[in-house]
């Protein structure tokens, strides 16, 4: 540190608690469940997952739910080269993937599991993997293995 | 020359302290749809989108694009605010100039707040410089409070006046519906016997936390004829900034330079010479009792040091010469991305005609101001014609 | 959108000036008021008007970024705020010079200061562009901003065929550009093979492929057709502005910008442009990856019905080319979030104004100008300007 | 309200699920020229400078290059008195969670707006006293250094009450 130039270091830190909604509520209770909701508008073909409670396209509310069946194409997909604060996988790349569930026609982005990530294609089907232990929210989900 | 703006339609959640059954988007979407069929409008009918709201409040860098299907958003031209406090009435502002330019024809204006999710005064501290003021920075509460000890120093207004400010507000948002604190029953006493927060600044003389949002549709003249039989029309606008440290201002509320300048230049685009006179009603941004006293000096409302003197009067009460703030104002709700937002519409729907049991009679003109970031002030005057 | 929408004739709204810092990897001897002083400073030396004439003044700045909350407070002295008014864009830059033009095209003002500012090395990318994701689904996955650029990228190069030498020569072009800009963060003359070599952020991005984080401010002064005519120096004109908003990035295909195509299509009936490829001269785009070029290129209609890499190919968008892109080396060199856009109109400014030295265009008079924000640009927006009248015989 | 503008999500069960995300993230901010002169000469020397505006004479604490009323930029420094005047003051009982520390700062403490001797703006601080029929507006009051000084406005410990 220069004594002609002083750098202040200081952190700010301030926890947050998000309440869901009734969408969101259903979709992560039902990843502890075991079940892929998303959510439509009665009459329309278009389902959103993580499901939508109002379609911000046709102004109405997306109260028609659907089930998924857990299988989907790799939209895309990207390699952290590198270990992440909130993925401590120690000496494994991460993979993102950004997958369309069948049935669905938004994405839900999460990991992909393989041993060969230069392999992979957009295009490439995949699995939901669930984890054995399951509470509501996004972590219920291992992630992806291709099919 | 500017092209004359109406605004023709509001829209407002039920602000409550915490809206734990709906998320952010659904919020946002909440107001919306009211304002829409408020005008009759279908979002296809929407130009463009103005949306206010401050990012650390929230934990959400860009809320706005997130929440794109809330509000919408898909398709349209979009533009996101933050100036703290005052951000509603900024946004507002912006909208107006966007019609008013002959950009758009019909915006659509949006402010919203979850406080509920995160921490609101810890957010509000790290408003202060990070050298040099917030390490002693106290929320707004604090904040707020070594401001009013100026005021009650000099200005000699006393505790009763700022309670019975508290109780106005909190009466008067019996008559408003979406209104977070409602207090029919509030006494003089009972404000007086709550828990300083700050002194002098007790728990009553202070405004809520809330969540909610607040919607309006503004429109140009030929439009706002069409989709509204009285429009609110925007007849001026004003913003007046502090310097940027919260030390500056030598007096800082008892002297607002800014809400000063502000309002004398709405004033003064509106030929409004004796504003308790020539005004109507009033929606004005008091983040506390001793804010609201202070107010009515510094926008011209009573000299210097005789505020007290118009509350003991009842000047400023439903049934006196100038009510302010007959929706219960920021005392009865403070869902800050919102609050600016909620001060102007409010406005709109005295002049428009449309306040039920808060409607003041035969308004027809009205002032509507935003305060915030380090003593900013925007001001707003509505009128029939 | 059935209402008509009424963009800004050519000329009632000019650019009087057009200011920015250096770019650099970190400005630790100033704070981001200090910053905006600078480029506020020069700005008003350069176009002869006193800070005690401004009176309206919007900015463009992110609290993240500045670590603090109503950031834009801190600015206001430097920017003539002082009981004036001031507003604050939190989003890119180039919105709050549409909205600066607005005040100027109502007739509330005659000048309006334009400045966005934002100091990237005071913060941490990861953990500030994380508070741009759904906390419910993405937050707990580590989701930033490089992550979804890098599933952006691999999504385009899927679906357009384009393969990732292509991303390498925009990064080669555009860091040539560079070399002759001497406000630029990062230039050389790379090669495809040292592009593809340099280091991984997050596959396929590499450390070319990427802007870096960067310190800087842009401030612009805008002015009505009196103030323009009252200049002493050249000006340019605000042409035709269009904006859209996409929705959210996983409710999209990334491959293509449905906004930006929206964007232009409004700017460019503005400015009564027909013919992007033909009409415009120069285009400066925000593309803080390489990939993103490509495809906002191809939004734009500049792909002209075959991919934009093939026109890449030919030197087109080279300076000295048909239509050059990012002649100033463009974000991808170094331009921070919410300056770049702003930066964009700047460079376009001095082009037409044959102030851009020596990666000047030749004979520039249309220019166009683009800014994106949110995740993988999910707002985006666009601005045609033109040279002043005296260019144009 | 109309059945037509309810919120179709409102109202309905989605109580108890709260999803948690903890915002933080640490900044290097850079001191800047005003304040890194400032601090110095506290660290160094324990005095208090401000700059001076050429044009109305205000000297201004914190520092600035530009005096905002006069819009122009700000001259000499000046040095300012560790003696001023409370402009403004109240005791904070209000627990909340401090965004420097993610813990709750410890309440109650005195805090005040103090124009020291000499300057014309005030800067914020921390009051020894907390009892508020002791303080007041016009009160003087000086500043209290801490042994070892850091370059930081904490290496006044707070205001003493004079008299």
């Amino acid at each position: 540190m220069s004594e002609s130039h002083w750098i202040v270091k200081q952190k700010i830190e301030i926890p947050f608690h998000y309440t869901p909604g009734p969408a969101l509520l259903r979709f992560l209770e039902g990843l502890r469940d075991g079940k892929l909701f998303a959510s439509g508008v009665r009459g329309e073909s278009r389902k959103t997952v993580p499901p939508l409670s109002f379609c911000g396209r046709s102004w109405k509310p997306a109260d028609d739910w659907a089930e998924l069946p857990g299988t989907g194409t790799l939209e895309s997909f990207a390699v952290v080269p590198h270990g992440m604060a909130e993925l401590p996988q120690e000496g494994e790349r991460i993979v993102f993937g950004l997958v369309k569930l069948d049935g669905a026609d938004t994405c839900l982005a999460h990991l992909i599991h393989t041993k060969e990530p230069g392999k992979l294609k957009v295009g490439t089907k995949v699995r939901l993997r669930w984890r054995a232990e399951r509470s509501p929210g996004i972590q219920a989900i291992a992630g992806f293995d291709l099919l | 020359m500017p092209h004359k703006v109406g605004i023709v339609a509001t829209g407002q959640t039920k602000h409550t302290a915490k809206r734990t059954d709906i998320n952010l988007r659904e919020l946002i979407t909440e107001a919306v749809t009211r304002a829409l069929d408020d005008a009759g409008l279908r979002m296809s009918d929407i130009d463009a989108v103005m949306l206010g709201n401050m990012e650390p409040f929230e934990g959400f860098m860009l809320p706005e694009l997130w929440s794109v299907e809330g509000w919408g958003g898909l398709g349209k031209p979009a533009m996101k605010f933050n100036t703290g406090g005052t951000v509603g009435t900024s946004t507002a502002i912006a909208a107006y100039y966007f019609v008013a330019s002959g950009i758009y024809d019909t915006i659509l204006a949006v402010g919203f707040e979850k406080q509920s999710e995160g921490h609101t005064q810890t957010a509000i501290t790290t408003v202060g410089d990070p050298l040099w003021e917030r390490t002693m920075m106290a929320g707004a509460i604090g904040n707020f409070a070594v401001m009013a000890s100026t005021y009650v120093h000099e200005s000699g207004v006393t505790e009763e006046h700022a309670a019975k400010i508290a109780v106005k507000s909190r009466r008067n948002a019996c008559n408003n519906e979406y209104a977070h604190l409602q207090m029919p029953n509030l006494t003089v006493e009972e404000v007086l016997a709550s828990p300083y927060l700050a002194y002098p600044v007790r728990r009553l003389d202070f405004c809520p936390q809330s969540d909610g949002a607040c919607a309006m549709v503004l429109a140009t003249e030929s439009k706002a004829k069409k989709l509204a039989p009285q429009p609110a029309w925007i007849k001026a606008v004003a913003t007046a900034h502090e310097q940027q440290y919260m030390g500056d201002s030598p007096r800082r509320l008892a002297d607002m330079r800014s809400q000063r300048a502000a309002s004398q230049r709405v004033y003064k685009a509106c030929g409004i010479s004796d504003p308790v006179r020539d005004l109507d009603v009033a929606e004005i941004y008091e983040v506390a009792t001793y804010a609201e006293l202070a107010m009515y000096e510094n926008l011209g409302f009573c000299a210097p040091g005789q505020s007290g003197k118009l509350i003991d009067q009842g000047v400023t009460t439903m049934s006196g010469q100038l009510p302010v703030n007959p929706s219960g104002g920021v005392l009865a709700t403070n869902c800050i991305g919102a609050t600016a937002m909620i001060r102007v519409a409010e406005a709109a729907l005295q002049i428009m005609g449309k306040a039920g049991k808060r409607q003041v009679p035969g308004a027809n003109l009205a002032l509507a101001t935003g305060y915030g970031g380090n003593a900013w002030t925007d001001a707003l005057i509505l009128g029939r014609e | 959108m059935d209402g008509e929408v009424t963009l800004p004739a050519p000329g009632q709204v000019a650019i009087l000036g057009a200011v920015q810092t250096r770019y650099e990897a970190g400005k630790p001897h100033q704070t981001y008021n200090e910053l905006v002083h600078e480029v506020v400073d020069q700005l008003l030396t350069e176009t002869g008007v006193a800070l005690k004439e401004i009176q309206s003044i919007v900015s463009a700045s992110q609290d993240f970024f500045d670590g603090r909350t109503i950031s834009g407070m801190a600015i206001n002295e430097v920017a003539g705020g002082y009981l004036n008014s001031e507003s604050k864009v939190a989003g890119d830059g180039i919105q709050a010079l549409i909205y600066g033009a607005a005040r100027i095209l109502a007739g509330a003002y005659d000048l309006t200061l334009v400045v966005a500012h934002c100091k990237e090395s005071e913060g941490q990318f990861h953990q500030i562009t994380s508070t741009m994701f759904d906390p419910y689904v993405e937050r707990p996955l580590g989701l930033d901003e490089h992550i979804a650029a890098a599933l952006q990228a691999r999504r385009f190069l899927g679906v357009s065929g384009a393969a990732e030498a292509d991303l390498a020569a925009v990064s080669r072009k555009n860091h040539r550009h560079a070399m002759k800009n001497p406000l630029a963060r990062r230039s050389g003359d790379f090669s495809i093979e040292e592009i593809l070599a340099s280091a991984e952020i997050v596959s396929p991005l590499r450390d070319l492929l990427a802007g870096p984080i960067t310190d800087g401010a842009c401030a612009i002064l805008l002015g009505s057709p009196e103030r323009a005519r009252a200049s002493r120096r050249p000006v340019s004109w605000i042409a035709g502005m269009g904006s859209s908003t996409d929705a959210y990035w996983t409710g999209r295909d990334l491959a293509a910008s449905a906004a930006l195509a929206q964007a232009a299509e409004r700017a460019f009936a503005a400015a009564g442009i027909r013919k992007p490829l033909d009409d415009l001269r120069v285009v400066e785009l925000s593309a803080r990856y390489a990939h993103e070029e490509l495809l906002y290129l191809d939004a734009l209609g500049l792909g002209n019905g075959a991919a934009a890499k093939a026109r890449l190919a030919t030197g087109d968008f080279d300076l000295g080319g048909k239509l050059p892109v990012n002649p100033s080396g463009g974000a991808l060199t170094g331009n921070p979030t919410c300056v770049a856009g702003l930066a964009r109109v700047a460079e376009i400014h001095l082009q037409l104004t044959a102030a851009a030295g020596q990666h000047q265009v030749k004979d520039a008079r249309t220019g166009l100008a683009h800014g994106a924000s949110g995740i993988c640009g999910q707002s985006q927006t666009v601005v045609v300007l033109r040279g002043d009248a005296p260019q144009r015989t | 309200m109309s059945e037509k503008t309810k919120n179709p999500a409102a109202g309905k069960k989605a109580e108890g699920l709260r999803v948690p995300w903890l915002l933080s993230v640490e900044y290097e901010y850079a001191a800047g020229h005003f304040a890194t002169r400032f601090f110095q000469e506290l660290r160094d020397n324990g005095r208090i400078w401000g700059v001076r505006c050429p044009g109305c004479q205000r000297v201004y604490i914190p520092p600035r290059p530009v005096c905002g009323i006069c819009a122009g930029k700000t001259g000499e420094w000046v040095e300012v008195g560790d003696e001023g005047v409370i402009v403004g003051c109240t005791v904070v009982n209000v627990p909340f969670i401090d965004p420097m520390t993610g813990e709750q700062r410890p309440i109650p403490y005195g805090f005040a707006i103090i124009r020291l001797d000499g300057a014309s703006t005030a800067l914020y601080h921390f009051l020894e006293e907390t009892d508020p029929k002791k303080l007041g507006v016009g009160k003087r009051v000086k500043a209290v250094f801490r042994p070892e000084r850091k370059g930081t406005l904490l290496d006044i410990k707070h205001f003493r009450l004079l008299d």
